[in-house]
């Protein structure tokens, strides 16, 4: 099996799909001749031309805005937003029209579409480059969130999302764009949306986490094991609608998780989790679900590495955790 | 312009280069489309040449939309419907705009043109369905009256956040255009509109990628109670287009067969590949925003009075029967007979069961996940609320 | 004192606010010569002129980008957006520029406004005309947020928020504009912001609530106070930052809480509140907190007093969290 | 246009009828601004007749933000600063427009303009403590190096999102004309920034309200790698202006003086009440978008070479030196003085701590409220990231 980073697998799933599947079109701004600013879209204009690998307009709006009419009219669009800090001038198009097209229609109107876009921090990338917006989509009915941890899932999931039947917004983190490697499989196989992964079993306390943040709490959860704590390590890879079960079944049986996110701490997909292992799990719990996420302040540049909720965050609450 | 060798408007080709190129002819002119003159003849320049039994088929539509209007605000002040937003006065621009795209063309609503989706064929039931958010309703009481949808006849969603349609139908013909099917978008707006990121968003593709995009910005003078004027300092709405390099018209909205000829050539353009077209409709909103609105607030009378004395339905109708193709008795027949369809309409529809507690949690997504099952399994379980038709 | 509903209360703040202080000016669409779609600003255009008053083109991301840069020169816009719905087309503004201007600038700018929005549903507005997106703010780092739930509040809390030195968006719950009436001092006085209060004192099970939810709640409490229920009803006011030392206090004294709410239930504002009280009361819990909400669906038109945490539905959450 | 009583164009005053009013001198004309004439002689047309002491001035401050530029560069190939993008090729437009403005009127930066900054008098050290992030850095090293701020020297705050300083910059100067103080804005934006939302805002609200504003827009070609032709299909980027009822104009900008002029121009109209001006100036980037680009990717070495033939800095200097004003040896003066000046900045800002750990929590608001003080104990109490410099 080749060996690819999160970028060449993204690229190898987008390749495939298109291949298969005309419908598919790729657009956003300088994903086109140059093929992206991380280079994930590279190769595809060339293969499938300027009809359907599009450079656009500086205009997000226009971007998602458009491509919902292309998904209106039965085309796949697979829009690219440059930097998840730039979804915003197209918010009204996502949280107004895209995630409301189906119910409010009746069923008659399908707007589905992928939006992918780079999330997260560890770039050295500041207020503007770094943000994870995960909750202020999830909080708004309509819409599947996706974040892939490794390769193999990246190309999966994406290859799941586009023929998922409701809109997704994946989510790339590209601090392990290039980081990441592993076995990934040539042609078509699909990771299923909605189901999280547990990466490592254990019995005293759950870490759930996503994205690049998921290698911390790997690293923060074998620190734990030499002192003696053994954790079970959850990766969601979809987001939203949350793999429930496999969190529940995992705090069921450590009575005691931690969370970790980038995303600021209030109003996180942390304290959503958290609220859930209250409604389902209460009795078994033996400490307060506890979450390690980013700080409550734009995301800060030279200070990147203290704002992340990094290993060495990480391990102190799990310690506390499984002390309480 | 000057033509030295090292100006910038002669500079190589960087791509950016094409906009110093010579300039196409004037995307926007300043004439203003007129069909009907005050003598009841037709200026030939831009006469459409409709047959006389379809002018006087569209005039029955536009005489029908107004009698649903005037129930529909009648019904609200009633209490029995909570809302409409009607097109009083704008019916020569909507009925005129949406006869002129052809069947496969697909049109994007604002929330005025109820007309249009009429005239295309759906159901009056239907509508009126929509309008009580019953049970039959195909968008089950979702969403306020008048955000109808209408797929079988080719036409979008309504839906309330202005402007976003225009992106959409930008992209929805881009789409077709992509496939090479014969099709083009009609999307309808008002001038408060082109105020909004959407507008921008949209034209801008539709310009860079030669959409096949029709705009029907209809110009009612108003946006609420917020005047033309200060909605845009450009000289007109029309010319807006310069900035897309698209072309922009101007018509006389309360001319039918003005707008018939303007969106029409707008049309066969789109078809032909030449791209998007910006259309002004000069014409008036003669009734309040909508029902909640009263425009006594803050504008004249006399303002009004002018615009009645300019009425698209009257205006037609003395053509039609200068030309001997209309009458009293005809115009009688027609409101009886609307009438007496629309209170069958009402009856069926004030009737019908307001949509399940189901109905809530589906189409949120595809298939029902967990959360909403286990929400849905609460609310079913608990107790109704009062206060509405359970 | 005079009795006067929400309206008027929040009319009567802005006027004395204006006349006391030329740099307030006010801005958006019809908030002028009509004062409102709900009239909210009635009068002001009369009193203070075209330049105080301002009707605006359709354009929510125009009204705020450019009262922001009021702010920066010194005046103090107090924006409103017709319906909270209607805010996304500024949200790039205002989660990205509002909201960090003081902290990406070192303190050097501070962007003060006071964005004003009608919020919440009750009037069968659908989904366009009914939404609570204050969780969609909170999230982002730099700004305040309050939603008072009477005249006298309302007035008190919006001239708190135009003195703050920080943004505020102040969400006014629609449903009970009129609705809701009582004594309203003449003249200034503020309320302070941060601050909640404590409509009903109890023992058995707290109760925290917003806007116009409030009411039901009081009125489920009332009704479980015939079942032996006795219920502590918090009314937050300032939804962000939270009076967190009310909160804890209160289910400290009851071990039991129900939040209610009527923003979607997933990463809204209440599974903040959840996981808050797990961090700093879990010993104290004698059942899960729980969450009364909207549902995770659009905003129905029809159905809406299905959807709405009424006191029908509230009710047997109390009784289902004090039996527990 | 017809004027018969009932046109649309003619009809009574409903504010929209200024829709319909007549034509102003045309907003926009065909001329591309040029004052240095390939001959050395300068146009009389347009030259802005600046004495040759402030001509020296302002080529010196090219030469200065090209040194600057050039070295941080350097600075980032090697791994000592994170980032950079500057105004290669852009330093006439920058420092011409920049120069233009009075003292008291506001810059509102896009982020290649840090030599309009430095114009305005920040001190080099400041700026190089941005790009390091350090404690010195008045930001405290929360944003991007060359997110800088300059509120002494009226002048703005960078960010990141595209668009967003133009509807602030409007504001800004509606600000002032309500209090009646004599002050313009002048903001800053690429031509890829005419297609966002903002612009689209800003533009409008200038127009409808008059801002004394100057939208200085640097069509340099590219946006990224993306041409100025897929931006937009309109003739010109100055075009735009007729959307908006606004002045637009164009000038050569890589020429210092019609960049000077076209802006000077602007500022005085926007200071007399005339309202706002959009000018495109026609320049090139010719470095790559920041130094996380790589240009070769997307476009011929022959254009750029094209390009570089029109140096501005080289074509001021001819100028200059044909007139005696400027020499080899000034030339080499400046660069060592700026050169040693800027090692020195380096130095100190290389040597300065990091920002404290508590300043990532402060200003976050005014004051620190109870949630940020528990997350500041957490940090402060918990380890130390590996990895930077703590
Ligand atoms: C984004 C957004 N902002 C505000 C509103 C409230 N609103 C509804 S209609 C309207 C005026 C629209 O005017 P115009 O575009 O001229 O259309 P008309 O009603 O005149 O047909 C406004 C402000 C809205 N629906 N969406
Ligand atoms: C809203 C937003 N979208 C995308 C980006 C990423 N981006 C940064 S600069 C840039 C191109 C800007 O081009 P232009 O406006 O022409 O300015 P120039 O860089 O040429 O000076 C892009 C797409 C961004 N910063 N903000
Ligand atoms: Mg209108
Ligand atoms: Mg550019």
């Amino acid at each position: 099996m080749p060996q690819m980073n999160m970028v060449q697998a993204i690229n190898d799933a987008l390749r495939l799909e298109m291949r298969k599947n005309d419908k598919v079109v790729v657009l956003g701004e300088d994903v086109g001749k140059v093929g992206g600013v991380f280079r994930v879209t590279a190769g595809l204009f060339d293969e499938f031309g300027d009809d359907r690998v599009i450079d656009t307009p500086l205009s997000e709006g226009g971007i998602i805005g458009a491509a919902i009419g292309m998904a209106l009219y039965g085309l796949v669009p697979v829009p690219e937003i440059q930097f998840s800090d730039f979804i915003f001038p197209a918010y009204d198009q996502i949280v107004s029209e895209l995630a409301k097209f189906r119910y409010r229609s009746g069923g008659e109107y399908v707007s589905k579409l992928v939006i992918r876009t780079p999330v997260g921090g560890g770039i050295r990338g500041g207020h503007y480059h770094s943000q994870s917006p995960e909750s202020q989509f999830i909080h708004v009915a309509g819409l599947k969130v996706v974040c892939p941890t490794n390769p193999y899932d990246a190309k999966g999931l994406l290859l799941a999302s586009i023929r998922d039947p409701d809109p997704v917004l994946f989510f790339e983190p590209k601090r392990i764009y290039r980081a990441a490697k592993g076995e990934v499989p040539e042609g078509d196989y699909t990771v299923p949306l909605g189901k999280a992964s547990v990466l490592k079993e254990g019995k005293h306390v759950t870490i759930v986490s996503w994205g690049a943040m998921v290698y911390e709490a790997l690293a923060a959860a074998e620190q734990a094991g030499a002192q003696g704590i053994d954790c079970e390590v959850i990766d969601l890879r979809t987001l939203w609608p949350l793999d429930i079960d496999t969190i529940i079944a995992s705090v069921k049986k450590t009575g005691r998780v931690v969370i970790v996110h980038e995303a600021p701490k209030s109003c996180g997909l942390g304290g959503e989790i958290v609220s859930l292992i209250n409604e389902k799990a209460f009795l078994h719990l033996e400490a307060p679900p506890a979450r390690v996420t980013g700080f409550d302040t734009p995301f800060p540049y030279t200070l990147e590495l203290e704002y992340l909720p990094l290993a060495h965050r990480i391990l102190p609450q799990i310690v506390e955790t499984a002390q309480y | 312009m000057s033509a030295t060798p090292t100006t910038p408007s002669q500079k190589p080709a960087h791509d950016g280069s094409a906009k110093n190129g010579h300039a196409p002819a004037a995307l926007v002119s300043e004439e203003v489309i007129r069909v009907i003159r005050d003598d009841g003849s037709l200026d030939p320049t831009w006469d459409p040449k409709l047959s006389d039994e379809r002018i006087v088929e569209l005039y029955s539509w536009m005489v029908k939309t107004r009698i649903v209007d005037d129930r529909l605000v009648t019904l609200q002040r009633q209490g029995r419907i909570g809302f409409h937003i009607g097109s009083l006065g704008e019916e020569a621009t909507i009925l005129g705009s949406a006869a002129a795209a052809r069947p496969q063309d697909w049109i994007f609503p604002c929330y005025r043109e109820f007309g249009a989706l009429l005239l295309r064929g759906m159901p009056l039931q239907r509508y009126i369905d929509n309008m009580f958010g019953n049970s039959n309703d195909p968008v089950q009481g979702r969403q306020m009256p008048d955000h109808y949808t209408g797929k079988p006849w080719n036409f979008g969603s309504v839906s309330s956040p202005i402007g976003t349609q225009i992106t959409q139908a930008v992209g929805f013909g881009w789409a077709a255009k992509m496939k090479k099917d014969d099709l083009a978008t009609l999307v309808y707006f008002g001038e408060g509109a082109t105020s909004s990121n959407e507008f921008h968003c949209g034209a801008n593709f539709a310009g860079v990628f030669k959409t096949p995009t029709v705009f029907l910005c209809r110009n009612n003078g108003w946006a609420i109670s917020v005047p033309a004027a200060r909605q845009s300092a450009s000289k007109t709405f029309a010319d807006k287009a310069i900035a897309y390099g698209i072309r922009g018209v101007r018509c006389d909205g309360n001319d039918l067969l003005a707008v018939y000829a303007a969106t029409r050539e707008a049309i066969e353009r789109a078809a032909r590949g030449e791209g998007s077209t910006l259309i002004e409709t000069l014409t008036y909103r003669l009734s309040g925003h909508s029902t909640s609105d009263d425009p006594k607030a803050y504008r004249k009378e006399a303002e009004v009075e002018a615009w009645k004395s300019k009425d698209p339905n009257t205006r037609l109708r003395g053509f039609l029967e200068k030309k001997g193709l209309w009458s009293a008795e005809k115009q009688t027949a027609l409101e009886e007979q609307t009438s007496n369809e629309l209170a069958e309409c009402v009856k069926v529809a004030e009737k019908a069961a307001p949509p399940t507690l189901e109905s809530m949690f589906e189409d949120v997504f595809a298939e029902l996940p967990w959360h909403l099952k286990e929400q849905r399994e609460q609310l079913l379980k608990g107790p109704r609320a009062k206060g509405h038709g359970h």
